[in-house]
């Protein structure tokens, strides 16, 4: 069922009238926008977001996103009018929001064995970006400026190359051995005098943890180079293992993932960044601390803004996304140590359970949290396009290229056995599927195969554009 | 209530399935899918107690009850306009809140759709033809303008030229988004909180790549030579970038009238209440610039029985996919909140977001009329118009009289010794008198 | 897509073992029940509200239901923290409480002209039952308890019939004049000096004004009976009539029609009951009033409970729907008395411009809130299962039967003229369908035709039936 | 944002629509609709105002912040337990929220389901087989039992009996429906507080049509000898109804062991918070009754298709069909409040439902031990096993120590001029230390 644009509902155009309180000059003329009453748009919305596949709709196992279940009630810890505060505020008028950023800095501290933690970036791409600045901070303030390369591993995440890019590095790419795993070899030649840092996730995106990482970090660190890690995938660890304890200096978190606040079609999300002591005097300003008290006889700790002696400065106009950090804080309270660690428990269990059920072929193993599987002869979109005529959301495909017509599957820690069952059988129909099959897919969606190429092509991105065409 | 004991609540299987599923696996224990060598594995614990549900509530609800309960006449780029309780509960629908990227988009059509009906208000609020559909805020918006007028522009320009009363958070996240190119960042002078016309075309030479300015300025005046500084930009051949709003935009001079080549800002005046500065980060530019956009864009297009269908487009601009060639390195983004940034829009309608624009003004210059009429206060400091916000003279120190207005339960800003500034963008009718009242008393 | 029931996704049984506090002669032996992690009840639930058609789906013309949209706010205002409070309580802690159901009280007196109202009844049908039981008590008051019959007209609501019986009256049933409204003959020749009450709605089912209301009244007075007004249809006068005003006793508000309330799959409504002062102390126990407070200095005043001198009693076992009462209270309050007048004028506009869009046969006329349509030869039923198809909600059908294959249809004030036209679309479609087809429909819903006879002639009303049959 | 200015925000129409739509009718103005006769007409306005979304939602919250904030020991019949977020989210789906009865259950088998799953959780929890989906609360679900009575038993008969102690607004309301009866409605008696099975037998006779008992009793005892009473009735073929709730039933007697007939309660203990006595009434009874059974019962049928299909069955009993002749009166009912109950019940699960029926018991028993050891005090009152609450004894005037506990912000009920009533069912655990401080204090 069509749902028309607002557009296509109404085109009201108001003109800035005589009743304006400016000047016209300094007023545009008018303003043509939809005007419909509540109703009206409560049914748009709704009819729009029933066309919306969500995780209340069911198994969404997009490799490297980590898409688990959202907690409702996180929803009204963010709701609370409490929360909701402007940026600007004293200090002292904005104690509890101190709080919280304090004990989340100190959570996120102890989860990755990191000193020091900033909640300033506003995603994963943002908190890579300021591992990036910290480490050009940290280079320069010990004169050694000089060094302009990030090694990255060739199955990595796209944003590790795009951040070290963005933050005026050469990206010196990094193949992986046999094993899917970082080949010490080829690290050996990637490295040094001009090594910044090396960039690494573990489990890395095959789900395979990188077992040398101890002799790794010992390499990069002789080099000069700081171990960076991308907390993608640090859902497989919780209780396990910690980053900062495996030699890195340098991570971010992604609390959209691991620790499920909504992935709100795209966003937002939250990338803080631990780092180990020698860097913390680089991190962004400001960040939260307790305060000296002269008043130590309360029970309260009262909390404070400081910036760090050589901080790099903001990597955002205030101070993140403060939404979603209170819903990580409220997750990350309500599992504790024992819910935490049985939640990446759970999501290796599934990933392997998953991973043992498909007829795809698996390559490399044991896994983590997700695997990678391969479509083998066939392409892996059109795989998952057919796997949405089955009800289910696809994996990630065709990434990382390591393996043919990939199929990155992560299932994370909610899904029932059920489910996972009901998840395989999908691979395994579309897996006897023809071509002609295969290419018709999606049949049973709101949308049928949507013609992407025309859409670059010619790209009409607003319903002013359609209207010039129509 | 599975594992409610003693794991996640939000993760299933009973002992029997754990069981099923080790066996189909083919090891004993979960212990074994953990590869982790001994020597960095984890044995210790965080020391993190588990809570209930409703002990967690009552945890993170005790802990917000340490923020004060004022009201706020703050704004300075973040501002707490009323969201219509609609936007909430649709926003809120877990088809929206839960999913992700529309990677695939045969079922993501309505988020894709509701997405593109975003950039479409930006497009007609702007002028422009192009708007993504969400960077991080506006500081971050601003600082993928510098890097695509890097892309742009003549290799040898390596100018950015920015107001000297930038916030300091844009203008630091601005100087670290060009910290990995050749630009470097200029303070142009202003008067008067707007832009200072022949102080800037002193400053501008070829080496320019991009101009900013911001309407309304962070004082809260309107600007009024946007034009001059639209040719100034185009003579130099630097890209005019303009910092604004959708609330403002819905009054002031239409970005494209002007010049602009990008239009930057917080759009989440819209959409969101405050938010302790969470944001979205508005983007919008020209066609000319289309494959050089940073961030996501969703196009319409047909599905194979030719009926419309929106999906992402031109991702080979982005990192997934071009890599360290990228555009910009932005993944997860705003989405959701550009979705509510829409709604509200669509709430208010073209009628509403008018009013609330001219009442921005109206209100503003109303209460700067009142402040100034008390004794040992004069307003508004600078000689312009204002919409929202406005800059006050006090003749107590600054820091004193926010401070005593605080107690009595009113947030303002100090700009400086003897300034503070006022917003009334989200403040209640009603509570304009005993704002007025209670500044009277602590400026006597 | 089948959403299997709790009970086929899983069945736990857990024993009363040893740990249980209490001797086992005071516990069952166990309980058998699905045991489900809240992201598998989060999808279970999200699929199921996926089958329902509400008033965000579409347009939802019930006649004599008043399915308007229900604004979000009134949501957020029941939810307050604040609202959640026990009903023993003192007095003075729940102030607030008492308050809003003092305003609401005032409200809904002003808005039916009467003098003093109850908000007990927890429904519409509940309401006309506490009329019925006030009317008893005032007649036995006086000393005339050998009233023993109600008059209902034969277009009136089940529930009049029903409650009337349940009050232990004879149903004297009064026949519709050609014009389709109360045949002012029949009606001398019911009353009797035996005569308890008449219960009338205004506009009636048909949607037409009784316009001899006021003769109407002075016979039934002058009988020595009561005029209730069923609230049913008070939607079509707000700002322009009053129930008081007309000579009605006693009425009864449906604040889920009228007051936007949501009507949540069925319920919880409210049905306040309103009288003129004569009825005033017969009202059930407690109502709310404000007290005479000595401190009479102070800007708020202060609210008690009182039982009426004669009261009834009560008619539930606290004090009806609060939940539902504090969001029509925010409602009214909202509109005021031009958005409430505004409401009615659309809600008529609305119904006659839907009457004179549809090909159906609408007899009678001019309309109020709503219109009765004739499906002619076609079953009323099954243009209601081929609406369905055209992605509308269908009318009430054969019912009132003063019209063959009735079609009640209710557009009410939310909707625009461009959905009232895909309405009236919708009805005109379905006149040129065949029988083969309108007997198949519908065809385009979660369900296909359900065959209502089956189910009621095996009724399997659990799980538990459904797996004693397998 | 139609009409928004001086109408309903909720109607929508441009000028222009308006006047098309007239013209369709035929008519000049929307008065002309209107065919209400000038002397009953009403020409006057309300005087009540007109608000914003935010002015009343601002109203009402000031308002209701007269409520005192206490921590409610309270109970009798209503309880405040924890209701789990997710079942606000879900619940509050509109679909579910802003549909009407199922009268096209083509479109509605998501709530028809969620019914009917309701009406199976009352089955196991029951024992009994068939059981409505819903009632307005346990007073009038009392009610509809006594006029099932009626209907179903000798007609000769006409007592229904009710033990002494039962709550005054569920006698009242019990009273109010059988006042169209010939039933009348008298006490037996209680032996500290559980049903005194000698004195009720004395009074049995083969005129009763109901007897009813508690399970727990209002004072909190659980009921010792339900199946003498049981037995009692059958005796005499009257309806043996048991008033109780899915809590209690989570780990006490199963009604039908007992020889249990109805059984009504208040089902929203699960699924609401304290509503302020907004409640669910609970109705389950055995096969035989039910075609006599009041209210909607959803049942499992097939759709055109032979796929399982739910729908309202049964019809034929319910007043829009049978009129005077229906076996209640009710139509709107609370479906969304057992929607609720149903899946607060479905998040507990069996474990979670049995270890919250026991945590009643030990918590109870633990704070009267806690109350018994004050000074001053002592309970319980009834040397009975308690859940969830129990009266205890207290030196000073009860009245006065409710009243100094009020100030120090928790709310106990009165029983009498000694005795009070504590119930623990919605405290949280680290509320238990602070009350009974208070209470030392008080009662000192």
């Amino acid at each position: 069922q069509y749902e028309p644009l607002l557009s296509e509902k109404d085109l009201t155009r108001v003109e800035i009238g005589e009743d304006s309180p400016l000047p016209e000059e300094l007023t545009r003329d008018s303003l043509e926008l939809p005007s419909l009453s509540e109703p009206e748009l409560a049914r748009h919305y709704t009819r729009l977001s029933q066309m919306v596949y969500g995780i209340d709709s069911g198994p969404y196992p997009l490799g490297s996103c980590t898409m688990k279940y959202n907690p409702k009630f996180t929803e009204d810890v963010a709701a609370l009018p409490s929360a909701s505060v402007h940026p600007d505020r004293s200090e002292q008028s904005v104690q509890g929001t101190l709080e919280v950023l304090y004990r989340l800095q100190e959570y996120l501290g102890l989860i990755g064995g990191m000193d020091a933690v900033t909640l300033q970036p506003p995603a994963g791409a943002a908190g890579e970006f300021v591992g990036i600045r910290v480490a050009t901070a940290y280079h320069d303030h010990r004169g050694e400026g000089h060094r302009d390369e990030v090694i990255v591993p060739e199955s990595a995440h796209g944003t590790n190359f795009a951040t070290a890019a963005l933050g005026g590095y050469d990206v010196v790419s990094l193949p992986s051995d046999d094993g899917g795993r970082v080949d010490l070899e080829a690290l050996e030649a990637a490295l040094s005098e001009n090594t910044a840092a090396l960039m690494l996730t573990n489990p890395n995106t095959l789900g395979l943890f990188e077992r040398e990482i101890a002799e790794i970090a010992e390499m990069v660190h002789d080099a000069g180079g700081l171990l960076y890690y991308d907390g993608a995938n640090l859902n497989a660890l919780l209780g396990r293992a910690r980053p900062g304890d495996m030699g890195f200096d340098v991570m971010h978190y992604n609390v959209h993932k691991t620790f499920a606040t909504p992935h709100g079609g795209g966003g937002p999300g939250a990338g803080p960044v631990g780092v180990v002591a020698d860097l913390a005097p680089f991190l962004p300003a400001p960040r939260v601390r307790e305060a000296d008290d002269a008043s130590a006889s309360e029970s309260e700790s009262t909390y404070e803004l400081f910036d760090p002696d050589h901080t790099i400065g903001t990597v955002h106009g205030f101070q993140g996304n403060w939404l979603v950090l209170v819903k990580a804080f409220a997750y990350i309270a309500r599992l504790g140590d024992a819910g935490l660690a049985d939640a990446s428990a759970k999501a290796v269990l599934n990933a392997n359970y998953l991973a043992s059920q498909i007829e795809y072929d698996v390559p490399y193993g044991p896994f983590h949290h997700e695997f990678v599987a391969s479509a083998g002869e066939q392409d892996a979109a059109d795989v998952a396009k057919r796997m949405l005529d089955y009800g289910v959301h696809p994996p990630t495909t065709k990434w990382p290229e390591i393996v043919p017509e990939a199929l990155m599957t992560e299932p994370t820690e909610v899904e029932s056995k059920a489910t996972l069952d009901r998840l395989a059988a999908a691979f395994n129909a579309v897996t006897t599927d023809g071509d002609a099959t295969l290419e018709d897919a999606p049949e049973r969606t709101t949308a049928r195969r949507i013609d992407q190429t025309s859409a670059a092509r010619n790209p009409r991105l607003s319903w002013q554009a359609l209207e010039d065409e129509s | 209530m599975h594992g409610s004991h003693s794991g996640s609540p939000y993760a299933p299987h009973t002992a029997d399935e754990r069981s099923a599923m080790l066996e189909a696996i083919g090891v004993e224990s979960v212990e074994e899918l953990f590869d982790v060598p001994p020597e960095v594995g984890f044995e210790d614990s965080y020391g993190i107690d588990a809570r209930t549900e409703r002990e967690t509530r009552r945890l993170v609800r005790s802990i917000l009850s340490r923020n004060d309960d004022l009201t706020e006449l703050l704004g300075r780029g973040h501002y707490g306009y009323y969201v219509p309780s609609v936007v909430d509960h649709l926003a809120d629908r877990s088809e929206f809140l839960t999913s992700y990227t529309q990677y695939q988009p045969e079922v993501s059509q309505g988020f894709l759709q509701a997405l593109f009906e975003y950039q479409s208000l930006l497009v007609e609020l702007t002028g422009l033809e192009v708007a993504n559909c969400s960077m991080y805020d506006a500081a971050t918006a601003l600082g993928e303008a510098a890097t695509l007028a890097d892309r742009v522009r003549d290799a040898t320009g390596h100018r950015v030229l920015v107001p000297d009363l930038l916030l300091e958070g844009r203008r630091s996240t601005l100087e670290n988004y060009v910290a990995g190119t050749d630009l470097v960042v200029e303070a142009y002078p202003t008067d008067d909180a707007n832009v200072d016309v022949g102080g800037l075309d002193e400053l501008v030479d070829d080496d320019i790549v991009m101009l900013y300015a911001e309407n309304p300025t962070v004082r809260g005046t309107i600007e009024e030579r946007l034009e001059a500084v639209g040719d100034l930009a185009e003579e130099t051949d630097a890209l005019f970038v303009l910092g604004t709003d959708p609330v403002a935009l819905s009054l002031l001079q239409r970005p494209a009238d002007v010049g602009a080549d990008v239009v930057v800002g917080d759009a989440s005046v819209l959409g969101l209440p405050t938010s302790y500065g969470m944001g979205l980060g508005l983007f919008a530019t020209s066609e000319e610039y289309l494959r050089q956009v940073p961030g996501r864009l969703v196009g319409a297009s047909e599905d194979a029985t030719g009926r419309r269908a929106y999906t992402l487009t031109l991702q080979t601009r982005e990192q997934h996919i071009r890599r360290e060639r990228a555009t910009s390195n932005i993944c997860t983004n705003q989405a959701w909140v550009a979705l509510r940034t829409a709604m509200h829009a669509a709430v208010l309608g073209p009628e509403g977001l008018v009013d609330l624009a001219k009442r921005g003004v109206t209100r503003a210059e109303r209460l700067a009329t009142r402040v100034d009429d008390l004794a040992g206060a004069s307003a508004p400091v600078h000689d312009r118009r204002h919409v929202r916000e406005f800059v006050a003279r006090v003749d107590q120190p600054a820091r004193a009289v926010a401070a005593d207005l605080e107690e009595r339960g009113f947030a303002v800003h100090v700009v400086d010794d003897h300034e503070i500034q006022l917003c009334v963008a989200g403040v209640a009718d009603d509570r304009i008198d005993p704002f007025v009242d209670a500044l009277e008393e602590v400026i006597r």
